[in-house]
């Protein structure tokens, strides 16, 4: 088992995801730069979460040319499974690796706190060990995590059962203030439609450790590498 | 043919679609209110990006500009933009910047 | 001075332009024995100004005490200080305000601000891992201070997050006096091993000077000068500079990493007066003499002339000297994390600044002159203005009727209400070091590998130093030795930014001085030296001066990052008390302020009860007998264990302490030297008996428990009261009447 | 005298005044030419705030506008603007937003 943590320039929760997952998990991961043109014998790809270019034009939008890009779509195109946090779901949108966009939160602010979000779906590598309606507290650090997408992209994803976390509260109820950005259905986090290709707001790797008030962002840990190791 | 190479200007505006919903544009539209101003329908906030570049001749010009707002300078998912290209000035010797 | 007559001296307005006075200018010509042309005039305008210069101040700084067993770098010695943490490490810190900048342009001069301190720790070697940010704005009923504090908060929320530094504290104050010259003073903490500590030096002549990063433009060309002068808005507004915080991320990993090369020799950040600085001071610290030929220097603009490439202020550039013969190796690294870098010069024999355009010579200056720049002292003589209000009759105050409804008013009030509006726009957590996140006394971050932690703090009560500079300016370091102490962690050392008006008037000086005899009264007794800061002066606008305003940063050690403790109550039945019996007063108390409009009285400190409560309240800690501990400070006792109520989302039920006459004076005044514990009741036997021990006053105050605040007569839901304080400082930054 | 209130529609181009460092544009430019466009000499991005407001008439309605540019779609700062009006529609009475 081997993780690759991908390092963009303006990347900034690269070292996080890799204290994560090799510290704390204790899986052999390599911090791999964006112009590295293959991720071959890589069984975990993860887009770390930052301001990659600074999210200059639009998050994500630069960083999803880099030449890395490439080895991520065969990664995943080979079944690998494929995490994007925060910065890294949004480079995911712009690749068109996953589909619908970012826009700014709607209260228009950066926003840094902890939140819920619910279960749903077992079908992807990250929530395969959890069950569906289960409630993780996990941090958010974004100013654009207002996910939106046109009519049929929202009900494709319903359809095919895509979207993988929304927001809640802590007893799983979907209400108002339960919402940090304003995306559309709560949506917090989504997959493709194999399911391999998963991206997310929330930030794992600031809840893995109980020292860091929360550990809910293991579950995603160690649902994948059950998957890897099976 | 083409000539000796122009420096040409282009102004590219890029607005989110009709239907997209604009946080900024409903802040700044609050903002104008809670300053008193009247008769506020609508804000909608967009983005200019100024290119000047060098280019043979103007449809060569368009070309590449087209495909930069294509391939970085827009999101087709939720943004549309509109191209226009400025007439050129000449290429003076001392421009080398390029 | 008496002045040559026959000498030819630049206009007013030239002299005006590189900040100079007449008789400096006279100096400058007595020290070269000639005219300095318009280049070397700028430089040494640049390097006399106050801001490098330290012109007014300099004497005043060195009463503080800069040394100890864990200072490892002192003032004035680097960029930053350093002190020792134990296990080989060390922190490196410093506090620099951009007070100036933010009042014209207010996003992107606190962004830049923050740029600035986090290129003075990283020029050490070290990686920045806290910001902090100490901010005054002038009342927020007004539209422009609520401008300048939303887009204050702004750029140092876009430039943090951006940079991937954490931003886990400071304070946010309102005062009418700050409403033309805001403060945005920004702290940062980083962490090193001792022996990758890096000098600025340029030492080694022959070794190549490589600038990196942003090309240089016209921008802030007399920025250091413009913090010099009074009133920045009046003519300055060119100076505006646009930050970059992608570049700085790359900057900063490009030089972490370009050190480990072993090519580099010296690293130095260029703030102030950009290039003429950062050569200036390198070439003193290596004792050399350097050479810059300004046609090798990346420009964004056309035709910049060599007196405007030496002191353009670009942001996100460094100084980088290599060993000579390894620049290509250090170049490398630069490239790869797609930094432009120009070789511009070299280190040189002899102790000259030299610097050419081409073949051509436009300035040559000895570095001894620019890097000693003329002082200032006057007489120390206490102004007037200090005896018309220290004068306070109690007495004349009516004692508010509904306590529980003054109780509401001063948790909304814009300094006590909850910041959490505020740090939530900042990335408090990336990193994964904060275990003590914005919202307790002194944030705390972890030292991965290590078992330790550190608490990082600022703190400053500007009122105080107004009502009485010498004791403001000592609880200002007690107070933030106290916020750190009530983590558990051990203060070590402190970093400093005085915020001050112009030095030239007798009043301001007073302040000035007598607040640095007050902080070095407490750094020695409380055995934190002064290991960096930063000066600001001519802090006014056309009505007035601000307060004296000394931010102090400070520095606290946990052995054990799991000992740390929290404001927070834990559980019904905990038993609430008071740590220290220092009387509370309403002497230039926020209820003063807040409740009956004064800003009053001669607030004072006993620094040995402030020792002692200190080291009860970590020894308590450190025996894991307190499930509490909250520093009082503004809004005295009532509003201090309506915060640990708060922070535990417990009611509380306490007593008044019966030996004070008035209520309000009991629930709201204010004391050094307090703190509020809760600790289970199986372990109170024990907190006191190591009070008594410790020879400290412990006063059993009452329970935690229910969902009301019962504080001798005042009675609220803590709901209520929680909204209160929630949304006080929100409701003010949007410009909203508060609701209910 | 004015007549009937009607919607004006204005178009307002906020741009970086020229000298002001645009870090954005040049991280858009360095980002063309890595995608492999030749002769980019330089980018700057800026903003559109298109406004929709109802006024008794066209001066107002760009008094209004000015205004509203000053004193918060902007930063003179750093910032200039160009302001564009558009022929107003008439106001139809299903139209209420306001
Ligand atoms: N108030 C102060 N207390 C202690 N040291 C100070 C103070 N002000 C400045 N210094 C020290 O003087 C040196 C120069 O500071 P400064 O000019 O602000 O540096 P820079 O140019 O890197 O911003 C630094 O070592 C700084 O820590
Ligand atoms: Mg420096």
């Amino acid at each position: 088992m081997r993780a690759a943590v991908i390092v963009f320039p303006g990347s900034n929760c690269d070292t996080d995801t890799h204290h994560a997952l090799s510290h704390v998990m204790g899986v052999p991961t390599d911090l791999v730069w964006h112009a590295t043109p293959s991720l071959d014998g890589y069984d975990l790809v993860v887009l770390p979460g930052g301001f990659s270019y600074g999210d200059y034009l639009r998050t994500g939008a630069m960083a999803a040319q880099a030449r890395v890009m490439r080895a991520v779509r065969e990664a995943a195109d080979r079944g690998v499974p494929v995490l994007g946090i925060c910065n890294g779901f949004q480079i995911l949108l712009e690749a068109g690796l996953l589909p619908g966009a970012m826009l700014p939160n709607a209260c228009v602010e950066f926003r840094c706190e902890w939140v819920h979000v619910r279960v749903e779906t077992r079908r992807t590598p990250f929530t395969e060990a959890t069950d569906v309606g289960r409630v993780l507290r996990m941090p958010i650090a974004h100013g654009e995590g207002n996910y939106v997408a046109d009519h049929e992209t929202l009900d494709a994803l319903h359809d095919n059962d895509q979207v993988v976390w929304r927001y809640s509260d802590a007893a799983g109820r979907r209400t108002a203030g339960a919402n940090p950005n304003g995306s559309v259905g709560d949506i917090a986090g989504i997959c493709n439609a194999r399911g391999n290709v998963v991206g997310l707001m929330p930030h794992p790797e600031r809840c893995s450790e109980t020292a860091l008030g929360g550990t809910d962002g293991r579950l995603l840990w160690e649902s994948v590498l059950a998957r890897v190791a099976a | 043919m083409s000539g000796l190479p122009q420096i040409y200007t282009a102004h590219v505006f890029v607005r989110l679609k009709p239907g997209v919903n604009d946080p900024q544009g409903a802040t700044v539209a609050d903002g104008l209110r809670d300053l008193g101003f009247d008769g506020i329908r609508d804000v909608r906030v967009g983005k200019i990006v100024d290119v000047e570049l060098v280019a043979p001749d103007a449809a060569t010009a368009r070309d590449r500009l087209q495909s930069m707002c294509e391939q970085l300078l827009t999101n087709p998912v939720i943004e549309e933009y509109e191209l226009e290209l400025i007439e050129p000035q000449p290429l003076k010797l001392s421009d080398t910047a390029w | 001075m008496t002045a040559p007559t026959d000498r030819a001296v630049p206009d007013d307005a030239t002299l005006r332009e590189v900040a100079l006075t007449r008789d400096e200018y006279h100096l400058a010509f007595d020290l070269l024995d000639r005219a300095p042309n318009a280049v070397e005039l700028g430089i040494i305008g640049g390097m006399w100004s106050e801001h490098c210069g330290y012109k007014h101040s300099r004497p005043l700084l060195r009463r503080f005490p800069g040394t100890g067993p864990r200072v490892l770098i002192g003032p004035g010695q680097e960029n930053a200080g350093a002190v020792d943490i134990g296990d080989g490490l060390a922190i490196v810190m410093k506090v620099e305000s951009h007070n100036h900048p933010s009042a014209v342009e207010p996003f992107q001069g606190a962004a830049t601000g923050v740029g600035g301190i986090l290129r003075d720790i990283f020029t050490m070697g070290a990686r920045p891992i806290a910001i902090l940010d100490s901010l005054r704005f002038g009342s927020l009923d007004d539209a422009r201070s609520r401008f300048l504090a939303n887009g204050v908060v702004g750029g140092i929320a876009w430039y943090g997050n951006c940079v991937g530094v954490p931003t886990v504290g400071g304070e946010i104050q309102v005062a009418p006096c700050y409403a033309g010259n805001p403060l945005v003073n920004a702290m940062c903490a980083g962490l090193i091993r001792h022996e990758d500590l890096t000098s600025a030096a340029a030492s080694g002549p022959g070794n190549p000077l490589i600038l990196v990063g942003t090309d240089t433009g016209r921008d802030g060309i007399h920025g250091a000068t413009f913090a010099s002068v009074e009133d920045p808005e009046a003519s300055h507004r060119g100076v505006v500079q646009v930050g970059n915080p992608f570049m700085e991320k790359l900057l900063l990993e490009a030089c972490l990493e370009a050190l480990t090369t072993g090519g580099v020799a010296g690293l130095q950040d260029l703030g102030a007066t950009g290039l003429t600085s950062a050569t200036i001071e390198a070439a003193e610290r290596g004792g050399c003499g350097v050479t810059i030929d300004v046609a090798r220097v990346s420009r964004r603009a056309d035709r910049m002339t060599p007196y405007e490439v030496m002191l353009s202020e670009s942001q996100e550039r460094m100084l980088v000297v290599a060993h000579a013969g390894r620049e290509d190796e250090v170049r490398a690294v630069f490239t790869k994390w797609g930094l432009h870098s120009d070789v511009i010069g070299h280190v040189a024999d002899g102790h000259d600044v030299r610097v050419t355009e081409g073949s051509v010579n436009v300035a040559q200056l000895p570095v001894s002159m620019l890097v000693d720049a003329p002082t200032y002292e006057f007489p120390v003589e206490r102004p007037a203005y200090l005896d018309d209000v220290q004068r306070l009759n109690v007495d004349e105050l009516p004692e508010p009727v509904d306590l529980s409804g003054t109780l509401l008013t001063m948790l909304a009030s814009p300094n006590i209400a909850s910041r959490r509006g505020v740090y939530r726009q900042y990335d408090h957590m990336v990193g994964t070091h904060t275990i003590g996140p914005p919202g307790g006394d002194a944030a705390v971050m972890r030292i991965k590998g290590t078992d330790r932690a550190v608490a990082l703090c600022t703190d400053g009560n500007a009122r105080h130093c107004y009502l009485d500079p010498f004791h403001g300016g000592a609880m200002a370091v007690a107070e933030a030795a106290r916020n750190v102490s009530c983590t558990g962690a051990t203060p070590l050392a402190i970093t400093n930014c005085l915020n001050f008006g112009s030095p030239e008037d007798p009043a301001v000086y007073y302040q000035l001085a007598r607040a640095i005899d007050g902080m070095t009264a407490a750094c020695e007794a409380l055995g934190t030296p002064v290991v960096s800061g930063n000066v600001s002066l001519y802090n006014e606008s056309s009505d007035q001066a601000i307060w004296p305003t000394p931010v102090v940063g400070m520095l606290g050690l946990l052995e054990r990052a799991d000992a740390s403790c929290g404001i927070g109550f834990g559980a019904e039945g905990e038993i609430v008390g008071l740590l220290g019996d220092a009387t509370p007063a309403l002497d230039g108390s926020e209820y003063l302020a807040v409740v009956h409009g004064q800003v009053a009285g001669a607030p004072t400190i006993d620094l040995d009860a402030e020792l002692a409560v200190q080291a009860l309240v970590r020894d308590l800690i450190e025996a894991r007998l307190l499930v509490s501990a909250h520093d009082c400070s503004d809004g005295g006792l009532a509003v201090a264990v309506a915060e640990s109520a708060f922070a535990g989302g417990i009611g509380v039920d306490l007593e008044l302490d019966s030996r004070q006459e008035r209520d309000d004076v009991a629930l709201f005044g204010e004391a050094p030297s307090r703190i509020a514990i809760s600790a289970t009741a199986a372990h109170w036997a024990a907190v006191e008996d190591r009070a008594a021990a410790a020879g400290v006053a412990v006063h059993k105050l009452g329970r935690v428990g229910g969902d009301r605040l019962r504080i001798g007569p005042i009675d609220v839901a803590l709901d209520e009261a929680h909204r209160a304080w929630d949304q006080g400082l929100n409701t003010a930054l949007a410009g909203r009447q508060p609701s209910g």
